[in-house]
């Protein structure tokens, strides 16, 4: 059976026999290319899920408080190994209840990255296949290109080191193939960022953090950001950021949003994905994770008997002077 | 008017003749991102693409705009010492005088001339849907700030030659080709463009020696491309009732559905050619400040949130609702016309791709059949969920 | 330089060509820099930093006044959005202090302050922000020659770089 | 079809405020070519503390000419605030007749009431003022006229009650019915004891919970109205309070026979502009800041229930 076909049974099985009131998994938008979270409430209805190369959404965002108004129902949610670190970080804080939750853990073999397609084509596309590696790319005009999987997986595809759930009640197929997930992090990307000399990061900063629109999208998409309607970043008395939209602000914006979920935030990338005008927010994330490791040596969402880091302390912490 | 003829290698020398006399705006690529953005000659404007990912909106309204300044004066108290504070009752605490004087208030309203290059028409008919608002149409107030802008704007639009499978604009009263708002019409052609100037703005800015008669074949090829082009957008959904229907549906249970994906960001709003909600806020430093309006969405929580704490839009479905409501129905009822020019970025952009097209068809068919609209749909069906409600 | 930069964030080939004049920031990395005094901000802690500063008035040391200070009851109040504010708004350095750890009047909240500014000092540098302007340390209630000392070194150290002008943040 | 929708707008007479808002055209935020946004720099030139947390604020333009021409309709509403912090709708409070003063009342609630309560005598103030609709006084000639309030409701009727006072004679009768939760949250107690001492008004006061001292009626406002029990019959109602008063008092009028047509009440909503263009304050297709903030029930009917 495919991972689809397991998703689709599971959900089957917890919604017939009760278990859930509603599932969360993946299905295709308007068009083939665009996969979106689905709400299956119906055991007919399960066919719509897919699982594809396709499914970046990370589901858990729909857990948060708030984001739906049915509080006390009970969820089946599919989970990647990277959106379940994002669960296990909500768990750690007792956010979510688990009693009512149900798991679906989803292998993953990395994901295609449809904003880095886009850039090939000045047309819009609307089909996306992928077999043996292989991405088949078809557009508005019925161009087909074929490209190397391996060239076009999402950054944070790139490193990953968990690409089973950390947690999950049952899961869809076999486990993927896994490197040590206990290895120390590759932060390649990041270090890249480092050697910048200050006047280059600086201009790197306000280049693109002048084009963030403040629509949002990062925090609400943010599974491990909650806030909701009480978001400092929309305070205005006090005005603790400022609500005029330029370069400076939105990057203490971002910051702001950015040293909350320290110790929360396992870059699962949603933000990135989720940004209308394509600000890499995950590069912010990417840093602050690599400082927790060398400070703590922890990963966020790992591990569900952990804190997280900035929720507790050792005297013996070794910080300062 | 007479069609003109503008050779592709001569766009360059073009806009650098605009610019010489105006601001000018055109979609530039910048690490494959297409934004509006300030035309300098050497940079290359962008047409392939179809639509930048942001309407020209903020070039009329921008996104943080500073109106007023103010300062205060900290050292005179101007309280009249000899006057008894005659009104203040006998348990009246007034707070101890701050002494501070309003000594300065400036509005600023600056328009220098700009011209927006490469806007496409459905673009140019969010601006015609932005200034009934800000026109004082229908018995409103006129606001100088956005039609100081818009009158020292010129628009030239370029048609659609390939229209994506999201535009919808001829289900809205739209055309690939639309002349709505636009001064002058660019169509690509072999080799060039045909330019129709349509307004006077249009033609002053059209009028550049390496403009010539576009030639009979030209203006054809223009006038097929156009046809093609208005042929290719889908009709995804019958435009007719859909405001009564919205309105017979308000209470409907699919508005739940429908929103289930929403995150409740602005995106759809802020990239929209039409979107206009904004917010006003005071700054203040030290004696210093200023009122700036910045753009507001109806999916940011505090947007309806009252001091009391109440919020009449407390849930992701009221606001969710409003936004579809305010396009087509009560933007209709105070302005007869649509408040949306069928661009289909909120579509694109959407980080959970939410589907107007897909509201309009659940939400504006007869209450009763939303599932029949749904089946007909060319997305999966939704998942129905009443009784379930908890 | 600038346009190599955010393209690699991207992830995409530069498309465009970056016009004379256009890296603004970059520029402006290299004006001239404004004479004024510096203004660095102090958020200080109400049991230990505050009394420490009051302390050093008292004794009559002799420090700058260039440090402008904002009493907090704890270290673990702060947010580091305020530091992140004061930058914004023009500081030109931010001095945090508090109790010594183990000294807290709340028993931990410097305990968990410390990891945080740790975290953040490093953000910080990353951001533009070089190590002197921002420092966190701890002056407890008695100690106002240290106080002293504190203040008038990280003044040094921020005046040695000169007020901040045109930076991201 | 479509096409004819979009541009039948286009064809509509440019309308100045003047042409839709009554009595805007002598205030400065009304001027067409003027900038509405831009208040008019105010005075305090006294305060009122009329309970705990409210205050009354009355105000002189800084402009004379202004000063002067200042006129609006008993109902309509002003935007009123501290620069630096922000402005915020009130109604206007003084007399329609009155030409030396503007007069809001504040109850200290967020961020700009609390701005606004620390102003002291000769403090500045911008003030963007009338705005919106008033109460179709004129229509109402000839009725009786039945004010049912709680709290700081009163501000929104005050320059109602005290405009058909003026008029007295215009109208057939007039009731008072105010209600507050103990008697120093009475707001305009130096009005109300003029009030009291007309026989031609009909004033009725009452509390919530009993207290020593007190002589008139205790009992919730919707309560004390069906007790009153007034006659529907050529009279008009109108109520403001607290939302949840205003709810049952509305169901009480119903019961008392009062058709939709009869009874009107204001309505509240966070605003920005002021001037219909911001978007907020919407109920439906109607905007609170220029349709309203006065409803008949009837109109309210009309609309979406999302207040």
């Amino acid at each position: 059976m495919s991972r689809q076909d397991e998703i689709r049974e599971l959900a089957r099985v917890a919604l017939s026999t009760g278990r859930v009131d509603y599932f969360i998994g993946w299905r295709e938008a308007y068009n083939p290319s665009e996969v979106v979270p689905a709400f299956v409430d119906e055991p007919d209805s399960v066919d719509q899920l897919v699982w594809n190369d396709l499914c970046a959404h990370n589901l858990t965002t729909f857990l948060k408080r708030k984001m739906n108004d049915r509080p006390n129902a009970k969820v089946g949610i599919c989970v990647k190994g990277c959106d379940s670190r994002t669960l296990v970080a909500l768990m750690q804080e007792n956010l979510v209840d688990r009693e009512r939750l149900y798991v679906v853990g989803v292998p993953c073999d990395g994901l295609v990255d449809r904003r880095k397609l886009e850039k090939e084509f000045s047309d819009e596309i609307i089909d996306i296949t992928t077999s043996n590696g292989t991405v088949s790319v078809t557009t508005h005009q019925g161009l087909t290109r074929d490209f190397p999987k391996a060239d076009y997986l999402l950054a944070a595809c790139g490193w990953c080191r968990y690409k089973n759930a950390v947690y999950a009640d049952d899961v869809a197929g076999p486990p993927a193939e896994e490197a040590d997930r206990h290895a120390k992090p590759v932060w390649t990307d990041v270090e890249a960022f480092e050697a910048l000399s200050d006047g280059e990061r600086d201009a790197m900063l306000e280049e693109i953090f002048a084009t963030c629109i403040r629509c949002f999208a990062c925090i609400n998409v943010c599974p491990v950001c909650y806030c909701w309607d009480q978001c400092v970043n929309r305070s205005r008395r006090p005005e603790l950021v400022s609500q005029k939209v330029d370069a400076k602000g939105n990057l203490v914006f971002q910051m702001v949003h950015m040293l909350h979920v320290a110790g929360r935030c396992p870059s699962c990338g949603a933000c990135d994905r989720a940004c209308p005008v394509e600000i890499p927010l995950s590069l912010l994330h990417r840093k602050m994770n690599k400082e927790i490791y060398d400070m703590f040596e922890f990963e966020p969402g790992a591990k569900l008997d952990e804190m997280p880091v900035f929720q507790c302390f050792k005297i013996e912490d070794a910080f300062g002077d | 008017m007479t069609i003109k003829y503008l050779a592709q290698d001569q766009l360059a020398a073009f806009l650098a003749h605009l610019a010489e006399r105006a601001r000018v705006v055109a979609p530039i690529s910048e690490d494959g991102v297409v934004l509006f953005r300030n035309w300098e000659p050497g940079r290359q404007v962008d047409l392939e693409v179809l639509l930048a990912k942001q309407a020209p909106k903020e070039f009329m309204f921008p996104q943080t705009e500073e109106y007023l300044k103010f300062s205060y004066r900290m050292d005179t108290p101007v309280v009249d010492e000899s006057a008894p504070p005659a009104g203040a009752s006998d348990d009246g605490q007034v707070e101890a005088a701050l002494p501070h004087e309003v000594i300065e208030v400036q509005a600023e309203n600056a328009a220098p001339a700009q011209i927006i290059f490469g806007l496409r028409p459905c673009d140019a008919r969010g601006f015609v849907q932005m200034d009934q608002v800000f026109g004082g149409y229908g018995g409103f107030y006129f606001d100088p700030l956005y039609n100081a802008k818009r009158e020292a704007t010129t628009l030239l639009a370029v048609t659609c030659r390939d229209p994506r499978s999201t535009c919808f604009c001829t289900a809205i009263g739209g055309c690939p080709a639309g002349h709505e708002g636009v001064d002058a019409l660019f169509t690509q052609v072999d080799g060039g463009f045909t330019v129709e100037p349509l307004t006077e703005k249009g033609e002053a800015a059209t009028d550049f020696a390496a403009l010539r008669d576009a030639s009979e074949g030209e203006a054809a090829e223009a006038a097929e491309v156009k046809v093609q082009a208005t042929t290719r957008v889908d009709v995804p959904f019958e435009i007719d009732g859909v405001r009564d229907n919205l309105k017979a549906n308000f209470e409907g249970t699919s508005w739940q559905d429908l929103c289930l994906r929403c995150i409740s960001c602005g995106t759809c709003t802020y990239v929209c050619p039409s979107c206009y909600c904004f917010s006003v806020n005071d700054s203040l430093v030290e004696t210093k400040g200023e009122r700036y309006r910045v753009w507001d969405n109806c999916f940011n929580p505090t947007y309806t949130l009252e001091t009391s704490g109440h919020n009449p839009r407390e849930k992701k479905v009221n606001r969710f609702r409003n936004r579809f409501s305010h396009k087509f129905w009560y933007y209709q009822d105070k302005y007869d016309s649509l408040l949306c020019s069928g661009c289909g970025r909120c579509i694109m952009h959407c980080p959970t791709r939410i589907d107007i097209r897909e509201v309009l068809r659940v939400m504006g068919a007869p209450a009763g059949v939303p599932e029949a609209a749904g089946a007909a749909s060319n997305s999966a069906e939704l998942p129905a969920t009443d009784g379930k409600e908890a | 330089m600038a346009e190599t930069a955010a393209s690699k964030a991207r992830g995409a080939a530069p498309t465009s060509v970056a016009a004379p004049g256009s890296g603004t920031p970059a520029a402006r990395a290299g004006a001239p820099q404004v004479d004024r005094p510096v203004k660095i901000i102090g958020i200080v802690c109400n049991w230990c930093s505050y009394a420490g500063a009051d302390t050093a008035g008292v004794g009559r040391f002799k420090q700058p006044a260039n440090v402008r200070l904002l009493r907090v009851p704890c270290t673990g109040r702060i947010d580091p959005l305020f530091v992140l504010k004061a930058f914004e708004k023009g500081a030109d350095g931010v001095l945090i202090s508090g109790c010594h750890p183990g000294d807290c009047h709340y028993s931990e909240g410097n305990y968990y302050a410390r990891r945080k500014f740790e975290l953040l000092e490093r953000m910080l540098h990353y951001l533009g922000i070089p190590k002197e302007r921002f420092k966190w340390t701890w002056v407890s209630a008695s100690e106002g020659q240290r106080w002293q000392q504190v203040v008038t070194d990280f003044v040094a150290g921020v005046e040695k770089l000169g007020p901040r002008e045109g930076r991201a943040l | 079809m479509a096409e004819t929708m979009s541009g039948a707008a286009a064809g509509k007479k440019r309308l100045t405020a003047a042409d839709v808002v009554p009595g805007a055209s002598t205030a400065r935020a009304g001027k067409l070519g003027g900038n509405p946004y831009l208040p008019e720099i105010c005075t305090v030139r006294e305060i009122i503390q009329e309970t705990p947390n409210i205050r009354t604020f009355r105000l002189t333009f800084d402009d004379p000419e202004v000063q002067k021409s200042f006129s609006f309709l008993p109902g309509q509403v002003g935007q009123f605030g501290v620069f630096g912090v922000g402005e915020s709708s009130f109604a206007i409070t003084s007399r329609p007749s009155e030409t030396e003063y503007i007069q809001f009342s504040v109850m200290k609630a967020g961020e700009v009431t609390s701005a606004i309560h620390q102003l002291s005598l000769g403090d500045k103030a911008g003030v963007r003022a009338p705005m919106g609709c008033g109460f179709p006084v004129e229509a109402w000639k000839g009725k009786r006229i039945l004010y049912v309030m709680g709290g700081i409701g009163s501000a929104a009727l005050k320059a109602t009650i005290e405009y058909t006072i003026e008029h007295r004679v215009d109208y057939e009768g007039i009731s008072i019915l105010y209600g507050a939760t103990a008697p120093e949250n009475f707001t305009y107690q130096y009005d109300i004891d003029q009030w009291q001492k007309r026989d031609d008004i009909d004033l009725t006061l009452t509390i919530d919970r009993e207290c020593d001292g007190w002589q008139c009626d205790v009992g919730l406002v919707p309560h004390v109205l069906e007790r009153m029990n007034p006659t529907p019959e050529n009279t008009i109602a109108i109520t403001c309070g607290p939302p949840i008063m205003i709810k049952f008092a509305l169901m009480s009028f119903k019961k008392l026979g009062f058709s939709d047509e009869q009874t009107y009440t204001t309505l509240e909503k966070r605003m920005k502009c002021g001037i219909g263009i911001c978007g907020r304050c919407n109920v439906g297709p109607k905007y609170v800041c220029v349709d309203g903030p006065v409803f008949s029930l009837a109109e309210l009917r009309e609309l979406p229930d999302e207040l």
